[in-house]
């Protein structure tokens, strides 16, 4: 491994949705539990939200890894938002997988709104995960 | 095989029980705190509560041949804690007192015998003679040697005597055993 | 109810590209590629896909016009011709014929080209004939 | 052929059609036409050639001028498919549009690597066998994940940013087009920003491609569209069941929310 | 281009013993539309929604970022304070540091550079806010309540006597439900109906 | 074009230079790609890094100007390596042996001075061009729009030459023409010295045949070229200015100077379809007709004749231009004018131009021709030179290298260089109206290298302004590794910010076409105020 | 019940049904359907002389199927409104066009059989729904006899014997044989608490009513024994809990805590067979009625409704709260309001208590003359609108409509109903829809800022 490669930081945009896992990571500060700044978030208000433009706009911009979040299935504050959400993620990673992006740089989590160890736990293990994948080949 | 329970009958032995000893069963709502603290628990057949509960469903058999009752040494523990103030120690009394009466074969013959032994022993001397209480026992349960390495220990601290010590009025205890009277015929029908 | 495609050249640059106009009603409404052309094989480019957008755009000039004053005003097609006759007669008796010149197009047809530089060569008498080949 | 001309001019006469959109011979090349009623001679010209032009996409730019015509529209397998999914779009109304069917040569079958080169009734043509191959994809899976992505980016470089692959396809019916979108995908420059070009084009065809392959020829780049987008059918059916094209039934998961239960997808290998 | 300002917040030392707030407000002020930054000890307060609304007043700034904690805490509070100054209240925009950011992280280098993110993910969005204008919608004052057991007879009598009108829509030939089917009920063992 | 379009699939080897094909000729890309995806390497030569540049096997930048230098060079490299075709310029040409002095002092380290282009880079273009089975050179305007126009070319035939590489299918030198009829146009002669068909206006025998074709006498004295007749407008000896379909004021080089020659001139004619802003000076402006308006023939970049099919009416009172033509003709007293369709027009065009005797509408509409094409059952010819050339033997031009007119100096540091969008057509006036492609881009940028950008100190999409000795313009600038360091790029579509203000009116002596594509600017940071 | 019947503010639509509902909070427009009853409600005086001369009986719903009805009935002695309605199903008029003897008795003239449904459109500013619950289908427990024996009924067939006024006169009968019933066994928890039968959770009133079922039984008929087979005694709530041992300990009702395991019958008796597991021992009682405390479920047209309604519901059928604590009786729709068992099980208290709650959430709703609709909702560009509908598909809250632009027919958001969730605009393929305050162009710029080149950057790059 070169040094470069070493001291790879992933960036790593987060999609949340307002009532659970933004709130989730809401309640992971408030539990003063810690876990890698990698993570950005993004809030919106469902993650039925989350376009798939948008993952693929972080990714063309050169972020490392793409996590989505919602409520959980049944949670959805919208009702069932959430399982449009993995519709799309699951086609999306399987089309990034295809044209030799590692699908892993996309992941979607389910995190309560009382899930702040949960949202913790994710953001590190999601840091790991890419730091161990390196760049994102997209990396300008 | 099920225990049937039986419309006619389902109350009977409760009510026994009420008017041997004032206690009503129906109040138990089986927390299992007497059990729980029971010191002697660990030996029965059945627990406190479940001798109870055969009670509650008129499981006269059940609960009289278990040995729950015949190993209860009357404690109290169970009493002082129920929640419901029920007097399970009274209740066990009753059970053995029933027992007794009905002939049933102990649910513990070795208790049955103790007691057997430490009646005579009191009724012959007004008190217990240990010596005679424990080899008699043993020899009863075909144990002669259990307690014998106690023995020096206990006579060479004078813990033990050697011969019967009898009290001097006899009255009151015999007249005590001819109260009990009912209960001993009982026994000699075994 | 009227839907035909006209089989014709794009008009965008050199390669000569094969295409149909969609027509419709009288009105060009898109380009397909000609599947069957040998240059292009039903392949276009971005502007060959939109060569069509221009036809109708505003601006298009649809009357002659001849410049009165400051202005170039609205004229008949007789008007216009007299004045191009009239000037071109005027400037080539006083200057000769070398005082006029054209320049002609590269976006127009064969026949056109052919057309301009005979009127000059022919009727006006100069060869100050030439096109922006170079640009 | 000449059955099949008097068939058109049949459903002229009866009025059960008002215009027939077929392909119609212009000296060396065929071209798409709109018979109609009014001038039968034209259906001298008629013509079946191995040469598919977008008679969907077509059929389209006419309806949104005519919706109230009663049309007949020569249909191969995949104009079918698209006429099914341009029905569950609601952009045409099925009542209206009469599929007249052809089946398509064993060539032309095998040019297009089709996977049904006929469409359910056949006016004209003979079935022939289906053509099962999915080679391009395969040989693309078993790359290294590296080479993959070194293989398509290459391929994507090669833009020129023509949007022959949307302006073809029947199924991109949009009046604005996300491709355009500058705030997405910065507008004026080719080859455009890759991969995402390609990418939201791909998804975009996610329950909707119906795998005719025209966007690959019109392509000038010679970029295997078609592979990326029938993987994407491929992630469709595979993962959520809903296979874009068949008639009537389910609706694109991707755009039907259903109930709680709808289409949730079955566990992704990432390897 | 928009005049944006951005208002870093210490939260006495909640951000601050994390967080570079100051170098935060600086870079703040590097970015496109941004036309005032600083660093505010508790922006919530009362000093420090002063300082926010003389601040839009006295530079002319048209969005307000304030880069503080979750915007699910405070997002309505800043809201109505630049309301106050005269601001559309949606042209505001929150960079959550304290949740999501001071309280999670250890290393202050890390920390502040995310926080720097987090505002200029802020400012960015900031700058493309639109004005908004919440509507209006009539209110029709009849209620309608489905279903004409206990709970919806007694709902109808509680809004009537409210004084509001209600419909009791009920599926079958009588109300009275499941109630009308019991005896007693318990634990007072009255009667139901 | 020495060879016809789909003969790029099958070259081993194709050098492009000056060419910026996937813009200005996608369709030409589309089969060089074909050609790269079959096996060819494709070796590009540009000082900007272009699109097509990315999809090379080679690419290299040389210096603006230098173009004859690195062709002389590769020449050396090829000779010295022995990779020329003996037989070749044995039987096929003359003056090889100067030539080969002239390439001589072309030393590699002398060529990477001038050029930029490492050694190596070149030794391995010359052995890959000349070495590869099938070579074929593409170029455009990069090459020609230099005062040097004409060397460069020469210089690219005598490379084809000395390896033989021309006259066979697939190779040749192969100039992409850029307008979609300027081979047709000069073809037809809209050029001052020839008659239709290349043939001289000086040559007493053609003028005879084509005096007695029209029926009057004709001028024995060339004409002048377009920038020539801009000058001797401002010189007052051209006095009436006929302009069809021509935007000149726009697309020619130094155009603050055209525009001064439009505002004097007595009488001007413009016949276009839109209103440009040339028409907007003219005496008279006659409205034309679009491709889709009327019928014709044009002559593809590979010398193919193809025809455009009217498919709608011309809006209101507009005239398909032939029939303008023929009326203005007649207005102006010519004879043979009386044409009822374009179909005959050609019948004459046929009739005295050899290159076109054997085409017909008729044929056309079934086969694909490309000139010549001398008697009906000739097929035409879809690459040239295959037995022998024209005129007999080839000959190699001995050429040296000239820098270009205008170097940068300490007031004008940058080189500006000028070119197209794949999203526009020259000045604009048809793609700028089409809402599909100005969606794309509707205005001028610059190209500006990093380094330069930090020196100026400007930032992306930051307005400056650009300066040359003739004019300046303003527009924003991209920052980009796409151009050298020192040079500057600008697209020329953009009327309002027309580059061509800029340009240089420098005229190859020969081909008298203008030097668009070096010029020496200045940039400079506009305030926010003034911007 | 008379009480809302005769209260002016309140309109009181029986046998009626909804039929579609539009709009939004403030302004929801519904149909109803009025179900034709057959009887002019205007003229009918409630005689009952229809009732009792009709020839046709039918068993009786609300009786439970225990007694019998007419075909033009009243469901109970006491109903509201006091007006009778044909059973078109059963009615000979109907089904052989034989019969009209109502028509004929009649003197208020009131029946009419040609009346047709009637359909009322109405405008409403907030909604309460009520629906309240329907009961477990007991016979899926083949272990029970799967409704073989008719001497196994349920809580409510048992309720209506006890109902003085009702099909027994409150005589508890054996249905099977009409006996007197001495011996009596409860069995809780009949289909809930039973994950296997799709019903994991409690119903939470059957503890009570069986205890007071058990009660009343000792009360009416001193000389029976009443068994209960319970998992747990649910018994929260005010006075409950000693309700529950007032049944054990006055009542003499004996608890045995088990689940029954099988009910079989041997002569005319019910043998049940159970197990108390705090003796640890199996039992067996043989029963002359079973009486069956069956889980409470959602009706069988809840889903129905809420679609209509558009609020959602659990995988039960149970309509959610907008929050379980929060905002316990709030659809998640806007101005809808869930009270009673159609949400999830309650007891009488607890559903006169939430009924309070929603009641009063209504009158919030009335206490403004306009709503303050959040703006953050989104919107469709009609320009850039392709009329594919995905977005219509897409939402949850059904806010999207058709609407004509330019000829074509476009989405359109209704902007009192959105919520602003976004389902649509990521759907959209043209970016015809957006959503204010979360646009696309603004969550790009958000993703594109932590990207973007700073003035250092470019300067090493130089």
């Amino acid at each position: 491994m070169t040094q470069k490669e070493e001291s790879f930081e992933p960036k790593i945009i987060a999609f949340c949705c307002n009532w659970c896992s933004y709130a989730g990571a809401d309640l992971a500060g408030s539990m003063r539990l810690k876990y890698p700044p990698n993570v950005l978030p993004i809030r919106v208000m469902c993650s039925g939200r989350i376009s798939p433009h948008f993952v693929m706009k972080a990714f063309q911009k050169g972020a490392d890894g793409v996590l989505v979040t919602g409520c959980h299935y049944g949670d959805c504050h919208y009702m069932k938002g959430n399982y449009i959400t993995m519709r799309r993620v699951t086609i999306l990673k399987d089309l990034l997988k295809f044209v030799g992006v590692e699908p892993k740089r996309l992941r979607a989590e389910w995190i309560a709104g009382s899930e702040g160890d949960k949202f913790a736990r994710v953001a590190h293990e999601f840091t790991d995960e890419i730091r161990n994948l390196g760049p994102s080949p997209l990396r300008g | 095989m099920p225990e049937i329970l039986n419309r006619e009958d389902i109350h009977t032995f409760k009510e026994l029980i009420l008017s041997l000893t004032g206690e009503d069963v129906s109040r138990c709502i089986q927390c299992g705190k007497c059990s729980s603290g029971c010191p002697i628990a660990y030996e029965m057949t059945h627990l406190p509560n479940q001798i109870i509960r055969f009670i509650q469903l008129n499981m006269q058999e059940k609960a009289l041949a278990s040995n729950s009752f015949w190993l209860c040494a009357v404690c109290e523990t169970c009493s002082v804690r129920c929640p419901e103030n029920i007097d399970i120690a009274g209740i066990m009394d009753a059970l053995r007192k029933i027992s007794r009466q009905r002939g049933v074969k102990a649910g513990d013959t070795k208790i049955a015998r103790f007691n057997e032994i430490f009646l005579d022993s009191i009724k012959k001397n007004g008190r217990v003679f240990e010596l005679g209480l424990v080899m008699k026992y043993n020899m009863a349960t075909v144990q002669p040697f259990k307690d014998a390495s106690l023995g020096p220990a206990m006579l060479s601290k004078g813990k033990l005597k050697l011969s019967a010590d009898k009290i001097e009025d006899q009255a009151p205890v015999k007249s005590a055993f001819e109260k009990s009277k009912p209960f001993i015929e009982a026994k000699s029908k075994e | 109810m009227e839907y035909r495609t006209v089989l014709t050249t794009c008009t965008y640059c050199g390669t000569g590209c094969g295409l149909l106009l969609e027509v419709m009603d009288g009105e060009v409404v898109g380009v397909l590629p000609a599947k069957t052309h040998p240059i292009n094989e039903g392949k276009l480019c971005i502007k060959g896909w939109n060569a069509h957008e221009f036809i109708y755009a505003d601006g298009r000039l649809t009357k002659p016009l001849v410049r009165k004053g400051d202005t170039l005003e609205e004229a008949s097609w007789d008007e216009a011709l007299e004045t191009i006759a009239n000037k071109f007669a005027e400037i080539k008796k006083t200057n000769g014929p070398d005082s006029l010149g054209c320049f002609s197009s590269a976006k127009c047809t064969n026949e056109e080209n052919y057309l301009l530089q005979k009127i000059f060569r022919a009727a006006i008498g100069t060869n100050n004939v030439d096109h922006c080949a170079r640009l | 052929m000449e059955k099949f001309k008097k068939y058109i001019k049949e459903l002229f006469e009866s009025g059960e059609i008002e215009g027939f959109l077929g392909i119609r011979k212009n000296g060396l090349h065929p071209v798409p036409h709109l018979f109609t009623p009014e001038h039968p001679e034209e259906l001298e010209t008629l013509t079946i050639p191995d040469v598919r032009y977008p008679m969907t996409e077509i059929l389209l730019t006419i309806v949104r001028k005519y919706p109230d015509k009663k049309l007949g529209i020569m249909v191969r397998g995949c104009d079918e498919r698209a006429l099914n999914e341009l029905v569950k779009n609601q952009k045409i109304l099925p009542e209206l549009i009469k599929h007249i069917g052809i089946a398509c040569s064993a060539d032309l079958a095998a040019s297009c690597r089709c996977a049904q080169p006929y469409p359910e009734e056949i006016h004209y043509g003979e079935k022939v066998a289906p053509v099962e191959d999915r080679s391009d994809i395969e040989a693309i899976d078993t790359m290294p994940q590296e080479e993959r992505f070194d293989y398509w980016m290459s391929e994507f470089s090669k833009c020129i940013k023509c949007y022959g692959c949307r302006n073809i396809c029947s199924m991109c019916f949009c009046d604005q087009c996300t491709l355009e979108d500058n705030d997405l995908i910065a507008t004026g420059q080719a080859p455009p920003a890759i991969p995402i070009f390609h990418l939201i084009r791909a998804f975009h065809m996610a329950g909707r491609c119906i795998d005719c392959g025209l966007c690959e020829e019109a392509c000038p780049a010679h970029i295997p569209l078609r592979t990326l987008y029938r993987k994407v059918r491929e992630s469709m059916s595979g993962f959520l069941g809903y296979v874009s094209g068949t008639e009537g039934g389910e609706k694109d998961p991707l755009e039907f929310l259903g109930s709680e239960g709808y289409m949730v997808p079955s566990k992704i290998d990432e390897k | 281009m928009s005049r944006t300002g951005v208002f870093v917040c210490h939260c006495g030392t909640n951000i601050a013993s994390v967080v570079d707030v100051k170098s935060v407000a600086e870079m703040a002020k590097k970015l496109p539309g941004v036309a005032f930054a600083t660093d505010l000890k508790y922006s919530c307060s009362d000093l420090g929604q002063k300082a926010i609304r003389d601040a839009v007043k006295e530079h002319k700034l048209d969005r307000v970022v304030v880069a503080s904690c979750s915007p699910r805490m405070h997002e309505k509070t800043f809201q109505k304070c630049i309301a106050t100054a005269g601001l559309n209240r949606y042209l505001f925009e929150m960079a959550n540091i304290r949740e999501q950011c001071s309280w999670v992280h250890d290393d202050k280098a890390l920390a502040t550079e995310k926080s720097k993110e987090a505002v200029k993910m802020a400012v960015a969005k900031a700058n493309r806010l639109a004005p908004l204008e919440p509507m209006k919608s009539p209110v029709e004052k009849h209620a309608l309540v489905i279903g004409g057991g206990i709970s919806g007879m007694q709902a109808a009598l509680d809004i009537s006597q409210a004084g509001y009108k209600v419909t009791l829509v009920e599926k079958s030939p009588s109300i009275g439900g499941r109630m009308a089917q019991l005896e007693k009920t318990f634990p007072t063992l009255d009667c139901s109906a | 074009m020495t060879n016809s379009v789909p003969e790029f699939e099958d070259a081993d080897c194709i050098l492009i230079t000056g060419s910026n094909t996937t813009s200005s000729h996608p369709l030409i890309a589309s089969r060089i790609m074909k050609a790269k995806e079959k096996g060819a390497k494709i070796i590009v030569v540009d000082p900007r890094k272009m699109h097509i540049a990315s999809l090379a096997d080679i690419y290299v930048a040389q210096n603006l100007g230098s173009d004859v230098a690195w062709i002389n060079g590769l020449m050396r490299i090829i000779l010295q390596e022995g990779w020329e075709n003996a037989s070749f310029i044995k039987e096929r040409t003359e003056g090889f042996e100067e030539l080969k002095k002239a390439v001589a002092e072309y030393t590699p380290e002398k060529v990477e001075e001038i050029t930029g282009i490492p050694k190596e880079t070149l030794k391995e273009i010359a052995k890959i061009y000349a070495t590869s089975e099938k070579s074929s050179i593409v170029y455009c305007m990069g090459i020609t729009q230099h005062a040097t126009g004409t060397d460069n070319v020469k210089s690219l035939a005598n490379l084809a030459m000395l390896t033989g590489q021309i006259g066979r299918p697939s190779t040749g030198v192969n100039p992409l023409r850029g307008q979609n009829n300027v081979q047709g146009s000069t073809d037809l002669a809209a050029i001052p010295n020839v008659y239709p068909g290349y043939q001289p206006v000086t040559d007493d025998a053609i003028r005879e045949k084509f005096e007695k074709a029209w029926g009057v006498p004709l001028s024995p004295d060339p004409g002048l070229t377009v920038v020539e007749m801009i000058n001797a407008v401002e010189e007052g000896k051209l006095k009436g200015l006929f302009v069809l379909g021509e935007n000149p004021l726009v697309s020619d080089p130094d155009s603050n100077h055209v525009e001064k020659a439009l505002d004097a001139i007595d009488f001007l004619v413009v016949q276009d379809i839109f209103m440009t802003e040339t028409a907007r000076k003219a005496d008279v402006v006659l409205p034309g007709a679009s491709f889709a308006e009327k019928d014709g023939t044009y002559t593809g970049t590979d010398r193919r004749l193809q025809k455009i099919r009217k498919a709608v009416e011309p809006p209101d009172e507009a005239k398909a231009d032939w029939d303008v033509l023929c009326r203005v003709g007649k207005a102006v007293g010519g004879k043979g004018f009386e044409f009822a369709s374009p179909e005959e027009v050609f019948r004459e065009i046929a009739e005295v131009m050899p290159i076109y005797h054997g085409i017909t509408y008729d044929r056309i509409e079934k086969e694909i021709i490309h000139w010549p094409c001398r008697s009906e059952d000739d097929p035409g010819s879809p690459y040239l030179h295959k037995d022998g050339f024209a005129k007999g033997k080839g000959h190699f031009t001995p050429i040296g290298y000239k820098p270009p007119v205008e170097l940068p100096d300490k007031e004008y540091p940058y080189q500006l260089t000028t070119g197209r969008l794949p999203f526009h057509y020259h000045t604009g006036t048809m793609t700028r109206v089409s809402p599909s492609l100005t969606h794309e881009v509707n205005e001028a940028f610059i190209e500006v290298h990093p380094t330069n950008a930090f020196e100026i100190g400007v930032k992306n999409s930051q307005v400056v302004r650009l300066t040359s000795r003739r004019g300046s313009v303003n527009a924003k600038v991209i920052i980009t590794n796409d151009v050298k360091k020192g040079v500057v790029f600008m697209p020329f579509h953009f009327a309002e910010a027309a580059a061509n203000r800029l340009t240089i009116a420098a005229l190859d002596p020969i081909a008298k076409i203008p030097e668009y594509k070096v010029c020496a600017v200045n940039i400079e940071k506009i305030e926010e105020s003034e911007a | 019940m008379t009480e809302s019947s005769q209260d002016d503010n309140i309109e009181v639509l029986t046998y009626s049904e909804i039929e579609s509902v539009e709009g939004f909070v403030g302004n929801f427009d519904v149909t109803i359907r009025k179900k034709a009853r057959s009887v002019d409600m205007s003229r009918c005086t409630g005689c009952g002389e229809c009732v009792q001369k009709c020839p046709t009986k039918v068993p009786s719903e609300f009786d439970m199927e225990l007694g019998k009805r007419k075909a033009i009935y009243t469901p109970f002695a006491q109903a509201v409104p006091n007006v009778p309605v044909i059973d078109r199903d059963h009615c000979l008029k109907f089904i052989k066009d034989k019969c009209g003897i109502c028509q004929k008795v009649c003197p208020a003239e009131a029946i009419d059989y040609e009346q047709k449904d009637e359909l009322i459109t109405r405008k409403f500013g907030a909604i309460v729904v009520a629906t309240g619950f329907s009961l477990f289908d007991w016979t899926v427990y083949e272990e029970y006899g799967g409704g073989r024996y008719k001497d196994v009924v349920t809580g409510l067939h048992f309720e209506r014997m006890l109902d003085t006024s009702g099909p027994t006169e409150g005589k508890v009968i054996r249905p099977s044989d009409g006996k007197e019933v001495k011996q009596i066994v409860f069995v809780q928890c009949v289909g809930s608490r039973d994950e296997a039968k799709g019903v994991p959770y409690c119903s939470r009133v059957c503890c009570m009513y069986t205890a007071k079922q058990t009660i009343l039984m000792k009360d009416h008929f001193p000389d029976s024994q009443s068994y209960v087979f319970y998992i747990d005694i649910r018994a929260a709530g005010k006075n409950y809990e000693e309700f529950v041992k007032r049944a054990q300990r006055e009542s003499g009702t004996t608890y045995i805590r088990g689940r029954v395991s099988k009910i079989y019958d041997k002569g005319d008796k019910l043998v049940v067979q159970g197990a108390d597991t705090l003796a640890g021992e199996r039992v067996e009682i043989e029963a002359d009625l079973v009486v069956l405390a069956t889980a409470v479920v959602p009706n069988p047209d809840a889903v129905e409704l809420a679609k209509m309604l558009n609020i959602p519901y659990d995988q039960y059928g149970f309509y959610t709260e907008a929050h379980p604590k929060l905002q316990p009786v709030e659809s998640v729709t806007q101005g809808i309001f869930l009270t009673g068992s159609c949400q999830f099980p309650k007891d009488i208290p607890d559903s006169v208590a939430t009924t309070g709650a929603a009641a009063v959430r209504a009158c919030g709703i009335f206490s403004n003359d306009e709503l303050t609709i959040e703006p953050k909702i989104a919107w469709v560009d009609a320009e850039k609108c392709s009329g594919c509908f995905n977005c219509m598909e897409a939402c949850p809250f059904d806010a999207i409509i058709g609407e004509e632009f330019n000829g074509r027919t476009v989405a359109r958001v209704q902007e009192s109903i959105c919520h602003g969730c976004g389902n649509c605009a990521a759907t959209c393929r043209t970016k015809a829809v957006n959503v204010r305050g979360f646009s696309d162009e603004q969550i790009y710029a958000q993703i594109e800022a932590p990207f973007m080149e700073t003035g250092e950057k470019e300067a090493e790059v130089a």
